[in-house]
């Protein structure tokens, strides 16, 4: 019997993720959550994230994940975290060597966004919440066909 | 109010389609009307006794449907005909017109004058300028998905596709504001994504386009001077543009000469001071799924904002 | 093998007794799931049909509260474009296709004097598959991740990039579903129809519903694939990365349409196909006339067929195609005019000379005919290229669609609900309501559809969802939302109807309406084996033409049984046993559903699933020592 | 009651046109014909589309196609004698020949492994690549599916069930299916090896 409930809640658990999953909140992100998880499950955003990647060309530093002139993204190398406050933190103020700050350019539900497809790019989200490939010349493995990186090092 | 009807034709190939409109419908109501009362007329009908048509009777009937079955095929073939020809009557895409591009995306309109001359390529959003009596040669694209241009008082919808390029003619009889709206499902905001074509006499056209070419002045003082600051500063120039200025953004409508537009959004709220100012509040509230995020401003930015912008004439 | 006993060898009484214990299952659970009776499943697939219906409906009626009034905020555009994909989706995928081609499920085998369907298990696989794939539609749109996209899924909004969450793959995959389903049902019914008519019973004398089944099955056979291969592409773009409709990469988004096209336009005639054999199976008796023109119907019925494969790239007149090939696909989108005008000339014909009995029933062919001429010469203007490019996506052409598929399929699915709903469930729909009934759906109908031509005109585009006032559009949106909901009243008079009813006692007679055509033969329900003697016909009305039917013997009494005849002639050529009770079809199902359902999240979940399908297949297949199965 | 017509001395169960499952078998192959017709169709759309073809890719290695092509061809003599040793109601040689049924079926599915790789583009390279992936997965589930049914038919035959009507029925409407699976094949060999080439 409990088995029977046990399989139930994983069911529930499992239609509630859906649930959350593809939510669109348009206008900023509810108080219940200040430290941005709630970004990295939702499909939308990432998506959204994926959008202003390619809008503020990020991709002029960074590619499409692999990193140029400024640090891969989809490893598990994070010099300043890879959790997503951290990652938020490196776009909302910058970094020494080039990172510019995003502070005044972009909103901070757009920062959010932006650094749940960060995550997204290691595969840190799960795969039904990171994007699929793009309609445009081919760049690799999609996001969400990429295994999940390595366990996050440590930042420095 | 008939400013985006295709019952309300205002150019030459508007009016063909018109025409052709009212000729199918008027064949079509005449033949069910025809069909209705005979289906009246078989409901009133008195019986015959027996289950089956003796054959003479079963004869004459197989003549009747066998003539209304010939009838209706001449009137296919003349509906055929007439479509043909109204086809045939609008001119093929002229490459050496006025060309403008005009591409899709979610959810507005970039409208690009073409022009060898560098210098004389225009970028705006939203509006179409064209000139009266002269025909202009749209040239389609979208880059995200699929959209489609339509403006029904002056021409039927084309759409725009990605990786493709179609062409559409548009010719206006006279000077007129004719509205649009993409027809062609593009995703949330589908629903608010006017387009307003201004159709002009070729002088004051021309004048427009000049005007249009210049760069804004930037206000020196006051309000605007402070809202330009703003615009610059904050997040408003990641994603626009404004020729004279230092915002240079690419992804969102080119806001030159704002001032002087219609609207607001591509035709979600008309352009006045306390729109934009509720535009500026929440984009999100007003046309949620907008790609433009609320930014925080308060009340007195947002104010020198609006100047600024009302400003760009 | 113990001796065979055969149905000479009992009186007729004892033959029925014994046929009734044969072709009935346990009246358990397991009997519940592993029933593989036609009737039952047919009437299964037919109820649950009618509750994806109320379902799009009520999906509808939000659509149209939130259009009834210019800048309204009752949904906003998430809700909105999920609710208009849902309402598409679901009114065609999962309720006017299934419940036309499962209304021959359940009618196909008695028209024709047979005891069931060629495949019975096959067919009770369908309908399992059936149900699990619109119940995860749904399930999914309660969980906010119901497809948004359209029912028509465009790339590239569909499409890996724009497609954002998971909501195109679970539309992507109830295509699945749904054509598996419709495709073996197509198969079940073309064989049945070919090799299992009643002795007697050559093509000449097949009735019209079950030739129109037949012809819409041979469509679905060869448009049904089309969705297939594109929704097949459509998550593979989306989950494996496939390039298929990536234009920078050598796909193509027109391909999409194409492909879709190539089956959404035949589609809509799998589902108006069907409604004709309806309107002409009701026509006959309520007329008391044999049909006028009988093979110029057959005719008809194939000429659409044939016709409306060649006609897909009118919906995609605006995508600047080369002008020569509209001109083409304009000629013969009109030509497909020409069989619909014969039908209905061929139906006025009877009519005329008829001795009319004003039933339920009849009133809904005559709204048919009103609905259907104004939805099909709409159809005339829309397949005008210059004319579409003016009304293509808008109002109009949503007007011209509902007065074809409503007022071409739902106004006689109506009419042929009060015609044999006695067969059915043996008991009689009032016919004071059902008048009613008809004339709240007339003018409900007429007040909800018709201001959309005008609205359309007035250059409202569809899939809007919302509009400004200054636009002028709200009053004429807010008669459409009022005729939608008068609409929906129509179908609640229904529904007390048919629960009406179902609360009284059974007294059905066999032949209520004293209609000629076989399925009135037995008793109201029939039992489950349908006929105790396969009947030999000789007409086109056997029970208006021979009161005795005669019959055909030799047939075994203590198994399940039934004759199998030529194609032509229907001539006898064996007997063939038919497969008893099985839950097989049922865990088949499950367990193909769960793995199409993983493959959403997964594609490795098509290599593990293969496991368990096969053990469910071989669990099928295995012979389990029944009777039927080794004679 | 007026008896017109006695079936009881009628067979009760026969092949080809007289059988209810040879009828299923080939609405099937209707449909699943119109599928790959449809798949041909969008991968010469997409052709014409194309600048080059193959588009951003070497020529596919004709050769594990061709061992295909000529593996599958070869398995039509047994198939024939199959379907004529079904109808016979012969045990011994259908159990026999279905055992080589199975091995004509594994043997170019092996083949049909390295074949994947020398059409020399994948899947998610570009639109060429994805629709040559689904050409040949196509096919492949259709050799599977009827490798799949021809090894549970052997096992079928070997048991006490095979010596029955129904079963030798089975056994030729399998190998009926099977025909369909190799003369498939030939059209779509040539759309993927040899046209590129013309082109």
């Amino acid at each position: 019997m409990s088995s029977a409930w046990a399989r139930f809640a994983l069911l529930a658990a499992l239609l509630l993720a859906g649930c959350e999953r593809e939510k669109r909140v348009y206008s900023g992100q509810p108080a219940t959550n200040p430290a941005g998880e709630l970004y990295q499950e939702n499909a939308y955003d990432v998506a959204q994230g994926k959008r202003l990647y390619t809008w503020m060309n990020c991709t002029g530093c960074h590619a499409h994940g692999g990193g140029g002139i400024g640090p891969a993204l989809m490893d598990n190398r994070w010099i300043y975290g890879g959790k997503i406050q951290q990652i938020y933190r490196s776009i909302r103020d910058g970094r020494k060597n080039g990172m510019p700050a995003w502070k005044n350019r972009l909103t901070d539900q757009q920062i959010w966004q932006l650094a749940a497809y960060v995550r997204s790019m290691g595969r840190y989200v799960r795969k039904d919440v990171a994007p699929s490939r793009d309609d445009a010349l081919n760049s690799g493995k999609a996001e969400s066909r990429r295994e999940r990186s390595a366990p996050l090092e440590p930042g420095r | 109010m008939n400013w985006q009807s295709a019952l309300d034709p205002h150019s030459a190939n508007a009016r063909h389609l018109a025409d052709l409109f009212w000729f199918f419908t008027a064949l079509c109501a005449a033949i069910w009307l025809l069909v209705v009362a005979a289906l009246l007329r078989a409901i009133r009908h008195p019986g015959l006794a027996g289950e089956q048509d003796p054959p003479e009777r079963q004869l004459r009937k197989s003549r009747i449907v066998g003539a209304l079955t010939a009838l209706t095929v001449l009137i296919l073939v003349v509906f055929t005909a007439a479509s043909f020809y109204t086809t045939r009557s609008f001119a093929w895409p002229d490459m050496n017109t006025l060309r403008i591009k005009v591409t899709g995306q979610q959810w507005w309109w970039q409208v690009e004058y073409r022009n060898h001359d560098a210098s004389q390529v225009l970028t705006t959003a939203n509006e179409i300028h064209i000139p009266v009596g002269r025909p202009v040669t749209l040239e389609l694209h979208a880059t995200d998905v699929i959209h489609s241009f339509w403006v029904p008082d002056l021409m039927g919808k084309q759409d725009l596709i990605p990786g493709r390029t179609n062409y559409l003619t548009l010719q206006a009889d006279h000077a007129g504001v004719y509205r649009g709206q993409c027809a062609e499902f593009c995703g949330l905001e589908h629903a608010r994504m006017a387009i307003w074509v201004f159709a002009q006499e070729p002088s004051a056209f021309e004048a427009w386009r000049r005007h249009a070419l210049m760069p804004n002045t930037m206000p020196d003082g006051g309000a605007a001077a402070k809202g330009a600051y703003i615009f610059v500063h904050r997040q408003c120039a990641s994603c626009h543009a404004i020729n004279g200025s230092d915002a240079a953004g690419q992804t969102g409508p080119d806001l030159t000469h704002f001032g002087a537009r219609a609207t607001i959004a591509a035709g979600t709220l008309h352009n006045t001071a306390a729109n934009l100012d509720r535009w500026l509040a929440d984009p999100q509230a007003v046309k949620p799924g907008a790609n433009m995020p609320k930014v925080d401003l308060s009340a007195p930015d947002r104010a020198a904002l609006v100047a600024f912008l009302e400003g760009l004439k | 093998m113990s001796a065979p006993l055969l149905d000479t060898d009992l009186a007729p009484a004892e033959v029925s007794a014994r046929l009734e214990a044969v072709w009935s299952e346990p009246k358990t659970l397991w009997g519940w799931f592993a029933t593989v009776d036609h009737k039952k499943i047919g009437r299964r697939y037919v109820v649950t049909a009618l509750i994806f219906l109320l379902l799009g409906g009520l999906a509808a009626l939000v659509m149209r509260a939130q259009l009834g009034t210019p800048d309204n905020h009752l949904v906003g555009p998430d809700v909105y474009n999920q609710l208009f994909t849902m309402h598409g989706s679901t009114m065609m995928f999962l309720f006017a296709v299934p419940v036309m081609e499962t209304l021959g499920v359940y009618l196909v085998p008695l028209m024709i004097g047979t005891r069931t369907v060629a495949f019975p298990r096959l067919n009770a696989f369908s309908y399992w598959v059936y149900l699990f794939g619109g119940a995860m539609l749904w399930i999914a749109f309660f969980v906010n991740s119901g497809p948004d996209a359209g029912w028509f899924s465009y790339v590239p909004l569909a499409g890996p990039q724009y497609g954002i969450g998971k909501r195109s793959d679970i539309w992507a995959q109830m295509i699945t579903y749904t054509e598996l389903s419709g495709l073996a049902v197509a198969v079940n019914t073309i064989v049945t129809v070919f090799k299992m008519r009643c002795p007697g019973m050559s093509i000449d004398r097949i009735p019209l519903f079950v030739w129109a089944q037949l012809v819409t099955a041979f469509m679905i056979v060869f448009a049904m694939p089309a969705v297939m291969v594109s929704s097949t592409m459509l998550i593979c773009d989306r989950l494996v990365g496939t390039h298929f409709f990536n234009w920078a990469e050598g796909g193509d988004v027109l391909l999409w349409q194409h492909l879709f096209w190539f089956f959404g336009h035949p589609e809509v005639y799998f589902i108006f196909l069907p409604a004709t054999g309806i309107v002409s199976a009701i026509i006959v008796p309520f007329a008391r006339r044999k049909m006028f023109g009988y093979s110029v119907l057959v005719l008809a019925l194939f000429a659409t067929g044939f016709l409306a494969f060649g006609l897909w790239v009118h919906h995609m007149f605006v995508t600047g195609l080369p002008r020569l090939g509209e001109s083409f696909f304009t000629a013969s989108s009109m030509a497909v005019a020409v069989p619909s005008g014969m039908q209905i000339f061929c139906w006025i014909a009877t009519l005329w000379d008829g001795r009319l009995r004003f039933a339920t029933p009849l009133l809904f062919v005559f709204g048919f005919i009103f609905n259907f001429v104004a939805g099909g010469l709409t159809g005339v203007m829309v397949a005008s290229v210059p004319i579409d490019t003016q009304v293509h996506d808008t109002y109009f052409v949503v007007a011209h669609f509902h007065y074809v598929l409503v007022g071409g399929a739902v106004f006689p699915l109506l009419g042929g609900i009060y015609y044999w709903f006695p067969k059915f469930y043996g008991r009689m729909l009032d016919e004071r309501m059902g008048k009613w009934n008809f004339w709240l759906a007339m003018v409900g109908f007429n007040l909800a559809f018709f201001p959309m031509h005008i609205l359309g005109l007035m250059g409202m585009p569809r899939r809007i969802y919302t509009y400004p006032a200054e636009m002028g559009w709200g009053g004429m949106n807010l008669a459409s939302t009022i005729g939608a909901f008068l609409f929906a009243a129509s179908f609640a008079l229904l529904a007390v109807n048919i629960v009406r009813a179902l609360r009284r006692a059974p007294g059905a007679p066999a032949n209520p309406w004293d209609a000629g055509s076989l399925e009135w033969a037995p008793a109201s329900p029939p039992p489950p084996h349908n006929f105790t003697f396969t009947p030999v016909v000789a007409s086109r009305e056997p029970l208006w033409d021979t009161p005795e039917l005669p019959v055909t013997t030799g047939l075994h009494a203590d198994r399940r049984e039934t004759v199998i005849t030529s194609l032509v002639e229907a001539e006898p050529q064996m007997c063939e046993s038919s497969p008893p009770p099985s839950i097989w079809p049922f865990v088949a199902a499950l367990v193909i559903s769960v793995t199409l359902l993983g493959s959403i999240f997964t594609p490795w979940a098509l290599v593990w699933g293969l496991v368990p399908v096969g053990i469910t297949l071989i669990g099928w297949f295995w012979p389990k020592g029944a009777k039927e199965e080794e004679s | 009651m007026k008896v017109e017509r006695d079936v009881s001395a009628l067979p009760r169960h026969g092949f080809g046109t007289h059988s209810l499952t040879w009828w299923g078998t080939l609405g099937f192959m209707a449909l699943e014909g119109s599928g790959f017709v449809l798949a041909a169709g969008a991968y010469l759309y997409l052709m014409t589309l194309a600048q080059k073809w193959p588009l951003n890719a070497p020529q596919p290695d004709v050769w594990p196609g061709t061992v295909v092509a000529i593996m599958l061809l070869a398995s039509l003599p047994l198939n024939m004698l199959m379907s004529r040793w079904a109808k016979q109601e012969d045990l011994v040689k259908v159990r026999w020949g279905l055992v080589g049924m199975s091995l004509f079926g594994i043997a170019p599915l092996i083949v049909r492994c390295f074949e994947f790789s020398a059409v020399n583009v994948r899947w998610d390279d570009n639109g060429y690549g994805s629709v040559v992936w689904f050409l040949l997965g196509l096919h492949t589930t259709h050799i599977f599916a009827d490798v799949a049914e021809t090894l549970v038919l052997t096992a079928l035959m070997f048991t006490r069930h095979g010596q029955n009507g129904r079963r030798f029925g089975d056994v030729h409407d399998n190998a009926f299916y099977w025909y369909f699976v190799v003369l498939t094949w030939l059209p779509i060999y040539a759309l993927l090896y040899w046209v590129p080439r013309a082109a």
